[in-house]
């Protein structure tokens, strides 16, 4: 697993990439989360686009991106889950609480509204 | 026609999950599980393999996760055993996904297992020790 | 770091070697291996398998053939483990492919297994058994 | 693994596809040789091009058709073996008793030589 991280506009965008599996490596996501918020980035836009694999496991840490986000006041949405991914968010009826986008423009645009 | 299960035996470690994760894929591609649904059938054993070496052994890298595996004509069957105990009635009805649960961190791999895989059945073996079946149709 | 071995077992019936060749490609991904090299891995793994197979356990299905393998940051080490007891030094020197030998049906196994994978050792279990260790160098 | 044979001229074109691995599936290609024999058809051309896996087992097989072949006064040549293939060749020495080709009709023209 790879993780890309880039500012555009007031929003950080998280680019992970690979596989994401467990273990140490989804420590370091969550850890990117938890130094937005101390830096007072709290707009996370998560791209999942490159993401070949990923579980439960990395539900777990998105779902904890969220809380820590949303509690300093900010938001965790989604960006290019592929169709195995979305599959999960509905299986876990996560999809009720994420706002996913397939496009870019239009993800970071629904930050400031 | 006699089907020989194969064993796959793995410690209680993070480090052997990668490997796992292309080891199932493999066991589907050689039973031809259509080339797209081989993610969903390594998700669905991976979780399952992770509960058994978490929740069954305790992490403890010395105890092992046993993954058997048969190839039928209609059907993989993967038996994925570990050294607890489990009382496999505490499965039945855990599923969250409802309210505040919806922000828990974790509870998700046995739904999304047998989402995927449609049979994930929990009991015990002969010895009196966790087991879950998985059964993965063939077409 | 703690390299933890993963175990296969296998029952020495040949209905169990084309998900090995995957099986053991998928391994050698996971140490990433590349792919062009993948083939040649499991050709030498499978002729290593088929011998503890026919000649370690006489393909008595109830016999099983044990493949452990370990990943380390340099190499992957196989342990091909059957329930024979052989002599090994039987291995050394045994090398068809002289005058009339060439035209022999068989007898290439270990010498295409010792080709490909650089490092093939021929020895015994601490249990006397027969063990076959295969080293395969990573870079 | 299949197997397709298909006479040209007076040679007789076997190609396999697939793995080659063993079991009763090696048996099948060495009936084809004999079969080839006992119908007098005893120039056989080998196509292993479309061979995605083969290992000892395999080239016992050849050298038993080659062995049949010889025999009656025929030959079994090998067309098109992928570059692995041809390193087993090689390891083996078994490229000093067989002529391989890349070119079918190349290949076919060598038995009316
Ligand atoms: N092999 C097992 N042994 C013991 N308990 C298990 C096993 N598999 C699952 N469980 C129990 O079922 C619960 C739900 O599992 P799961 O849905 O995968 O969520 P999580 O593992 O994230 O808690 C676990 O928390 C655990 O209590
Ligand atoms: N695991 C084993 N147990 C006992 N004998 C073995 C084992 N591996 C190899 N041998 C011996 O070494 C010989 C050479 O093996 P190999 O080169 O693979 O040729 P083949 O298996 O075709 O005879 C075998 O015929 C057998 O006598």
């Amino acid at each position: 697993m790879h993780i890309k991280q880039e500012m555009k506009g007031d929003v950080l965008v998280v680019a992970l990439s690979g596989k994401v599996i467990g273990g140490p490596e989804l420590m370091e996501v969550k850890e990117v989360f938890q130094k937005a918020v101390d830096q007072d980035k709290n707009k996370v836009l998560l791209n999942l686009g490159k993401v070949s694999w990923m579980d439960s496991s990395g539900l777990g840490v998105i779902v904890s991106g969220h809380t820590t986000l949303s509690r300093a006041g900010g938001a965790l949405r989604i960006l290019n889950a592929t169709k195995k991914i979305h599959e999960l968010f509905i299986i876990t009826k996560l999809i009720t609480i994420f706002e996913t986008f397939t496009d870019e423009k239009e993800a970071l645009d629904s930050f400031g509204e | 026609m006699t089907v020989y299960p194969i064993e796959l035996r793995l410690p209680s470690d993070v480090s052997v999950l990668e490997p796992l994760q292309l080891i199932i894929e493999a066991v589907g591609k050689s039973a031809e599980v259509e080339e797209n649904d081989l993610s969903q059938l390594s998700v669905a054993v991976v979780e399952l393999a992770k509960n058994a070496m978490e929740h069954g052994n305790k992490n403890d890298p010395e105890k092992i996760v046993t993954i058997s595996f048969s190839i039928f004509p209609n059907r993989i069957r993967f038996l994925i055993d570990d050294e607890g105990s489990w009382e496999p009635e505490k499965a039945l009805g855990f599923n969250p996904g409802e309210g505040k649960e919806l922000l828990l961190t974790r509870g998700r791999g046995v739904l999304i297992a047998r989402n995927l895989a449609k049979w994930v059945e929990f009991g015990l073996t002969p010895e009196g020790k966790t087991r879950v079946t998985l059964i993965w149709p063939l077409n």
